[in-house]
């Protein structure tokens, strides 16, 4: 079925009762091509592009829980291509160009809207260092300007110019940058993966991977045994312990992430802000709810929920910064299960096994990845060749510090980045 | 030729009061750091006793009292205040002399507790926290040390440079506390 | 979340800071080769469960300590001092 | 309808307040909703997204209809519910989402299109033409959605934030709550009890039970008379515990002065709490859930124990001819509340085929409520029996569907609720929460007898747990009715029957997402909106889950539910994030000069948390580029003071002081004779630079650290680490004496001349020659001396105690004035490092090695150290890595600007040809022109050779030549001389 506001005019004159299912809810079959394990916007966007680009649609992907349950259904919704380093830079700029046609390609109206994203800055050194980015962001094709603070003011006139601990200097302007509705992303990609014949298997939970003579041969899953020639793992919050089933230990430590949404409000914030001394983001969703985040908790953890100390740095970075929402009442909050890599950036490889892949490693940023990363992916199982875009999310750069991709500048400990 | 003149962290600011509760700075005299040497714990007790009248103060405790008190500040750090170090500890200890490091405030009043529990995250309660119990925590976004002084008062050390935070914070908890009456 | 520092009773969690796992304590020889180093700087088990991790008092007594934890639950199942684990 | 002889309420206080600028009058104790109710007003708001009228649907915090906006100008406080909001005199409130007034709302056209705006309806539209999704669809679904509106300006009210901490945390005080707190009492235990509501006693204020042969407000008051005498009980009311974390913390907060205009000064408006307990009791209670059925939603109809709420508690009766529906006794409770209070009985409709009949009213067994009308308020109902359909004039309808346990704080930490069938009801498993057992309705008993003997229970396993004895209590006599509930969760029929009231979400929402297979139960609730309105789904989750269960054909318990999220009730983040506002977000680091500084009128910038001053200006000048090129000229043809406290100062004693050094050092420390100074080079393990400093050896025994401002807390933990962790064995002790020294750089050819007017014996190259230290008299003070330099001029740190800072800096500018040269700050202190090439954290940014920064060969090769072996690795050394440089402008344009990227001369600026970037700039005074330090590709090995910098953001292309970074007196003679 077609999607379109004719469409919807349609049913309401009919009393909405032709409607179909946006996706089938198919068997397990015996075997397929590919399996994907992992129901999440990555694993979907891989299965939807492998069908899309590279006409392979004998494939399963196989979700433990219900499809888009993990990470692309609790997150900040934020889309951006605001990277400075050679690797990340070239990526996010073809996943937001990616982005760009998303609603056209699926169909689907995932409610992307460039609303532009403003990162402060609070010193001449922040300046320089923004700049820099800026910079490559250009270089690379995407979008930025630098605005003084006057400029800032300006457009942010909200902001604490007065009394701000960290005063404001300016700000890096990413016109192109805005949010989406997270789960639309996911529900999106299945309906497409479905409708080119991907069989989406939810409340399917891999137990194994079969590997024979170091090559991919299937999986055991709670559904059954189900053979592939080719695996791919793209299970983020889970990805050490999927890892562990083909024997394989991962650069990563997995930390919860809490974000929030305020009760609804009429529209009082227009951009996507973010302010680095306070580790905290913001934008109103269109809802009404004010969405934000911050920080880590710090600590490892599976449990996909934080505690207070985290909850009140946030809080009081949004006091200190934009006093004008004390009065917003936090309705709810959730934590994400954080795959945090050493150097901050993902790894999208083969591995030692033949035929199996990952991608996994996303950090904070996956949500922003999904296209990029599906479409780089799908690539890459597709013809056993990187991406043009994908040659920098390497497995081995930390063995042997080729091609580390730290834009934190923290080093190898997990939970600074 | 000129002469230097000291100024102590908290010149200016203080006194203060806020209903019940009043903040003070405290000449404490001298302080000096004293973390013993491997295997030196024992010589180094025996030698603040002889000299100076005090144990050895155990985790969380503070010995002595008002002139002449060493308040526990971590696994291998006691502050002697009061009384320079005798120098029968100096081959027992590294010793450092802090006296100018720390921000010293005594805070008093019959709310204290309550204006305390808006500041730090631990039971500061007399059940709990007894006179000649001390802490190495937080006051708000601060570390620092805290001591019960007596049943209605507490010594409060933080740096020397953030003084102006420490009266700032305070007082905003004191009036909170006064203001409910 | 509550951690028992070892010197200083339970204390908020908000008094201390996390390194990560505790295999920071095993640090290789120098001449112990590529795998080993990569292993031990970059390479975690990541466990979902108990794991040893390394937590620093900062906002208190300043001791390391190995602090033994449950990461799908947040129960505390042991407080070590690192000095004492690696004496 | 205010009913005689009913209500708690004080009538001898008449308290006049506003409604969308309509004054009304009230009683003390009514909430805005009971007072609104007493004036017959039952159009309270409008929904979110059909923007339906709405009135009361129930008398607490879960309320999802009358949301209102309290107060004017700068301190509205919106989205405030009208069942919580005490009355007080001038209380102003307004109606939200609605336009240009609440009984004439122009966007309750959406009503009408709500055939084509159903579930996700936006998913499937609003894609064509591409760019009106900013431009015109977005904005008008933004301007349309929302409650009520921030005021735009800063929060004027105050909040605060503490901590308590407990042996017993009971939460809620009902019956049951109030039970466990008067055992644990009694017993000595430390114990805390909240409620949400501004009077202890729950359900007990709202119904006609006895307890011990008394009325529940009267038991309720001798309870809290005697729980107020313990000094080890606190009572907290006005208090909602709204989330449960790890290790009995608990989030809470105390609402101080909604309830008043009074504004004592300082006073918190809010109080957040962190609650650590030990043990503690849930005994939240329950909340009753609607019945849908078509135009479920309209003013005059709510929840059943709404209506006695507003009845026993307030003397309202909210309606004058009221019908009650539902499945449960219930409705008979309600039933006879009305008709003691003389209220009139439409009808009562029972859906129970065996339900119990009275002699007082007829009672419609097997019947069912199937529609409504009115226009802005109830008008009538239609009842469906077996007989057929017969519409009922009434004004208020009383429903039942049934009680939700309060389960959500046991869902905070994971714990999933059980489903259980003879209540139709989920309620909580054990243990979800370590330490906290739960008790009363909350756990899914409703009779008040059942309650009160929890609330023992409870009270005993948590003295028991606590180590304390448990006294014997009488368990006090209250009714012990069973509970008898027929399920019941919609009523089947055409039109729209609401569910989420707030959201608009209705069964036939729920369905159609069925249909578009979206069947678990969080697919449902994200695709319909289900559940995500400001009552996070209170009154409609469980309905919503059984209707879904229903249409895919699975049971509840299978179904299962979404998750509970802390808040339990909404916090404002002025409450969370209480303190932080302005400067109160960090604290706030002065060095012994800053009041000197401020004076001086020299702008100050951040530094960590410190601050420094940027320049000082002089009279006559008036750009900060005059005030630089002045200071770096000063420093390089007489004398400069700069404050430079600062930087980190580690005092590392111990035998083994030496031995530590050279392991966190990448260089040699061991071997640096006493009296000395060295340059240290510090690597993480991964070995990349991670800070750099000189370390000065005081003694044998004895060396002193500095660090960098920023890194001087990391380098701290780092070094613990290193020895508590990694060498624990070695005898040696770090203290921070940062804080314990006033250190002031003395730069310039004239440095030791200053000086050594005020050194109490004077120096000269021989006893101090270049990075030597040692103590020193000054002004008859004991300090310290280090001949170093950031500058490349002969220069010299001096260290005061603290105390004494003020005191020498002021001594320090005037002897540097008089001698030609005076004050430098931050701005010249750039421009001197950079002429020399030296580096800081804009070049050891974290992504550097010693050998991109030209250091590699400091890297001992005759020890090991943190950072050596995998500085190692072939990535970290090879050709191909940007690599430290200077840059000099030679082209046409001479401006530089750090952030800019280089690229060959020839080559498109583009990023497959970037080669690099610049790092710090500055202009020169000293050799008249821009100098920039940055990392090329293989840049040492490009001296001579020409770049293009190009900044695409400021618009400007230079062209450089690559040079040595050292641009000034490469030979360092002027820092020996």
């Amino acid at each position: 079925m077609r999607f379109s506001g004719l469409r919807v005019l349609k049913e309401g004159l009919t009393g909405n009762k032709g409607w179909a299912p946006h996706w089938r809810e198919p068997e397990p079959k015996s075997e397929y091509d590919i399996v994907i394990i992992g129901g999440g916007g990555h694993g979907l966007s891989t299965a939807y592009y492998l069908a899309k680009e590279h006409g392979l649609t004998n494939i399963a992907v196989l979700e433990k829980g219900y499809i888009g349950g993990g990470n692309i259904g609790r997150n900040t919704t934020i889309v951006r291509a605001n990277y400075f380093l050679q690797g990340n830079s070239e990526f996010y700029s073809h996943s937001l160009k990616l982005w760009e046609g998303l609603e056209e390609d699926l169909n689907y109206n995932v409610m992307h809207s460039q609303r532009g994203i403003i990162n402060l800055f609070h010193s001449d050194g922040q300046r320089d260092a923004a700049a820099r980015r800026g910079n490559m962001m250009i270089s690379q094709g995407d979008d930025a300007i630098l605005l003084n603070r006057d400029e800032l003011r300006r457009m942010l006139p909200y902001l604490n110019f007065d009394d701000l601990r960290f005063p404001l200097y300016g700000g890096l302007y990413h016109p192109r940058g805005g949010t989406a509705r997270h789960d639309a992303v996911a529900w999106g990609y299945a309906r497409g993966a479905d409708q080119r014949g991907v069989d989406l298997i939810q409340n399917c939970e891999v137990a194994g991977i079969d590997i024979e003579n170091g090559v991919v041969r299937g999986v055991q899953t709670s559904r059954g045994p189900i053979r592939a020639k080719k695996v791919a793992m793209v299970a983020a919050g889970r990805s050490g312990q999927v890892a562990a089933m083909a024997g394989m230990r991962l650069p990563i430590e997995s930390h919860v992430l809490q974000a929030f949404v305020t009760e609804g409000l009429k529209p009082c914030l227009d951009h996507v802000v973010t302010f680095g001394m306070g580790h905290f983001y913001i934008s109103q969703s269109d809802k009404g709810g004010l969405v934000f985040g911050g920080d880590l908790d710090f600590y490892a953890s599976y449990a996909a929920r934080g505690n207070l100390p985290t909850v009140e740095s946030v809080m009081e970075a949004g006091m200190t910064l934009m006093p004008m929402i004390g009065k917003a009442r936090v309705l709810r909050s959730w934590g994400g299960i954080m795959d945090m890599t050493p150097d901050g950036s993902p790894i999208i490889d083969r591995t030692d096994i033949e035929g199996l892949y990952m991608n996994c490693g996303w950090n904070y940023g996956g949500f922003k990845a999904v296209p990029g990363s599906g479409n780089v992916f799908a690539h890459l199982i597709a013809t056993d060749r990187y991406h043009e875009n994908a040659t920098g999310f390497r497995l081995d750069r930390f063995r042997t510090g080729n091609g580390i991709i730290d834009e934190e500048g923290k080093g190898s400990q997990h939970n600074l980045h | 030729m000129g002469k230097l003149i000291a100024n102590t962290p908290c010149d200016g600011l203080l006194p203060l009061t806020v209903g019940s509760v009043t903040l003070s700075e405290e000449d404490v005299g001298a302080i000096h750091s004293i973390s013993p040497l491997n295997g030196k714990q024992k010589a180094l007790s025996e030698a603040l006793k002889a000299a100076h009248g005090m144990a050895y103060p155990s985790a969380n405790r503070a010995t002595g009292k008002a002139g002449d008190r060493a308040i526990w500040f971590g696994p291998s750090h006691v502050m002697l205040m009061g009384p320079a170090p005798d120098v029968t500890l100096f081959g027992n200890a590294a010793i450092v002399d802090q006296s100018d490091a720390w921000t010293v405030v005594r805070v008093n009043g019959a709310e204290v507790e309550d204006v305390l529990a808006r500041v730090v995250p631990v039971d500061l309660r007399l059940s709990q926290f007894k006179r000649g119990h001390t802490a190495r925590t937080l006051l708000f976004h601060m570390t620092a040390s805290i001591t019960r002084v007596g049943e209605n008062a507490f010594q409060i050390m933080v740096f020397r440079s953030m003084a102006e935070t420490l009266v700032h914070d305070l007082k905003r908890a004191m009036e909170g506390v006064a203001a409910r009456g | 979340m509550r951690i028992t520092c070892p010197y200083c009773g339970e204390r908020d969690r908000r008094e201390f800071y996390y390194r990560g796992a505790a295999v920071d304590l095993d640090r290789p020889a120098p001449d112990a080769g590529g795998e080993a180093w990569d292993d031990f700087v970059y390479q975690r088990e990541n466990p979902a469960g108990p794991i040893r991790e390394l937590w620093f008092h900062e906002g208190g007594c300043g001791a390391w300590i190995v602090v033994t934890r449950n990461t799908v639950t947040h129960e505390m199942i042991d407080v070590q001092l690192a000095s004492e684990v690696k004496a | 309808m205010r009913v005689d002889g009913k209500g708690l309420i004080d009538r001898t206080r008449s308290i006049p307040f506003v409604f969308d600028g309509v004054s009304y009058n009230g009683y003390a104790g009514d909430t805005l909703a009971s007072a609104l109710l007493a004036n017959g007003v039952r159009l309270m708001g409008r929904s979110f997204k059909y923007h339906r009228p709405r009135g009361v649907l129930t008398a607490g915090s879960e309320e999802p209809n009358a949301l209102v906006t309290v107060g004017m100008g700068a301190g509205q406080e919106p989205n405030v519910r009208a069942t919580m909001q005490e009355i007080y005199p001038g209380l102003d409130a307004r109606s939200q989402n609605r336009w240009p007034s609440l009984n004439f709302d122009v966007m309750g056209i959406n009503d009408l299109a709500a055939p084509f705006l159903g579930a996700g309806f936006y998913y499937k539209t609003f894609m064509w033409p591409k760019s009106f999704w900013e431009k015109l669809y977005e904005p008008v679904i933004r301007r349309a959605a929302g409650l009520g509106a921030l005021s735009g300006e800063d929060n004027p009210d105050k909040y605060e934030s503490a901590y308590a901490f407990c042996d017993l945390l009971v939460i809620g005080a009902g019956p049951a709550g109030l039970m466990a707190a008067l055992v644990a009492g009694r017993a000595g235990a430390d114990v805390i009890l909240v409620d949400e509501n501004s009077r202890v006693g729950g359900r007990l204020l709202a119904e006609t039970y006895e307890i011990d042969g008394k009325p529940g407000p009267v038991w309720v008051d001798e309870v809290l008379a005697e729980l107020a005498v313990m000094d080890n009980v606190r009572i907290m009311t006005r208090t909602t515990v709204a989330g449960a974390y790890d290790q009995g913390t608990f989030a809470a907060l105390e609402r101080v002065l909604h309830h008043t205009d009074r504004r004592p000064n300082g006073a918190p408006i809010e109080t957040y709490l962190r609650i650590v307990a030990k043990r503690s009791i849930l005994a939240a209670g329950a909340l009753e859930r609607p019945i849908a059925f078509r135009d479920n939603d309209r003013p005059g109809i709510m929840t059943a124990g709404a209506v006695r709420a507003y009845l026993n508690r307030w003397g309202v009766s909210p309606g004058n001819n009221v019908t009650i529906f539902g499945n449960t006794d219930d409705i008979h409770r309600t039933a006879r509340d009305l008709l003691d209070a003389g209220v009139h009985i439409a009808a009562v409709i029972d859906s129970r085929h065996d339900a119990p009949l009275s002699d007082d009213y007829e009672v419609l067994r097997g019947a069912q409520v199937c529609g409504s009308s009115g226009r802005k308020g109830l008008e009538s109902i239609t009842v469906r029996r077996p007989s057929g359909e017969d519409r009922i004039h009434t004004d208020c309808l009383a429903m039942t569907g049934g009680w939700n346990p309060s389960v959500h704080l046991t869902c905070h930490m994971n714990g999933r609720p059980v489903w259980k069938r003879d209540i139709e009801a989920f309620v909580p498993i054990s243990g979800a929460v370590p330490g906290m057992v739960t008790a009363g309705a909350c756990s899914g008993s409703f009779s008040t007898a059942a309650c009160l003997r929890q609330g023992v229970e409870a009270a005993e396993a948590a003295l028991g747990d606590l180590s304390l004895k448990a006294p014997k209590t009488a368990m006090p006599q209250a009714e012990d009715t069973p509970y008898e509930i027929s399920q019941l969760w919609a009523v089947p029929g055409k039109g729209r029957a609401w569910l989420d009231f707030q959201n608009d979400v209705t069964v036939k929402d729920i369905k159609q997402a069925a249909t578009e297979n979206f069947r678990s139960v969080e697919h449902m609730k994200r695709y319909t909106t289900q559940g995500m309105a400001t009552d996070q789904g209170k009154n409609s989750n469980v309905t919503a889950l059984a209707i879904l269960a229903d249409a895919t054909g699975r049971g509840i318990s299978e179904t299962g539910t979404t998750t509970f999220r802390p808040p339990y009730s909404p916090i404002a983040i002025a409450a969370l994030g209480a303190g932080a506002e302005g400067k109160g977000f960090k604290p706030q680091r002065f060095a012994t000069s800053h009041k000197a500084t401020v004076a001086r009128q020299a702008p100050l910038i951040e530094a960590g948390l410190w601050y420094r001053p940027s320049y000082f200006p002089e009279k006559a000048e008036t750009t900060w580029r005059q005030s630089c090129d002045r200071e770096v000229n000063m420093v390089r043809q007489a004398v400069g003071v700069c404050d430079v406290s600062t930087l980190g100062k580690i005092d590392i004693q111990g035998p083994d002081a030496g031995a530590i050094l050279d392991f966190v050092y990448a260089n040699m420390f061991s071997t640096l004779k006493v009296g000395r100074t060295r340059y240290g080079l510090m690597l993480r393990e991964d070995g990349f630079v991670m800070d750099d400093g000189t370390t000065a050896r005081l003694g044998e025994t004895h060396y002193l650290m500095t660090t960098t401002t920023a890194a001087a807390g990391d380098v701290m933990k780092h070094l613990e680490f290193a020895h508590q962790g990694l060498r624990p064995d070695l005898d040696v002790s770090f203290t921070s004496v940062t804080e314990q020294w006033a250190q002031f750089a003395v730069a310039g050819p004239k440095s030791r001349e200053l000086l050594n007017d005020l050194l109490d014996s004077a120096i000269d190259d021989e006893s101090w020659p270049f990075m030597a230290c040692g103590p020193i008299s000054v002004l008859g003070v004991q300090g310290r001396l280090f001949r170093i330099s950031f500058s490349g001029e002969h220069a010299y740190e001096i260290a005061v105690p603290a105390r004494y800072g003020a005191s020498l800096f002021d001594i320090l500018t005037e002897r540097a004035q008089a001698l030609g040269g005076g004050l430098y700050g931050m701005e010249a202190l750039n421009v001197l490092r950079i002429e020399k090439g030296f580096i800081t954290h804009s070049e050891i940014h974290g992504r550097t090695t010693a050998y991109d920064i030209g250091m590699g060969r400091m890297v001992s090769q005759k020890k090991d150290c943190i950072g050596k072996t995998m500085s190692e690795r072939p990535g970290l050394e090879g050709s191909g890595r940007e690599r430290l440089v200077g840059l000099k402008p030679i082209g046409e344009s001479r401006e530089l600007l750090a952030g800019a990227h280089l690229y060959n001369e020839e080559a498109e600026p583009v990023r497959i040809n970037d080669q690099g970037y610049l790092t710090s700039v500055c202009y020169s005074p000293t050799l008249e022109t821009m100098l920039g330090l940055g990392f090329l590709a293989d840049g040492p090995d490009r001296y001579g050779a020409i770049v293009k910098m190009v900044d695409h953001l400021r618009g400007v292309t230079t062209l450089c030549e690559v040079v040595n970074p050292v641009f000034f007196d490469p030979e360092g003679g002027r820092v020996r001389g």
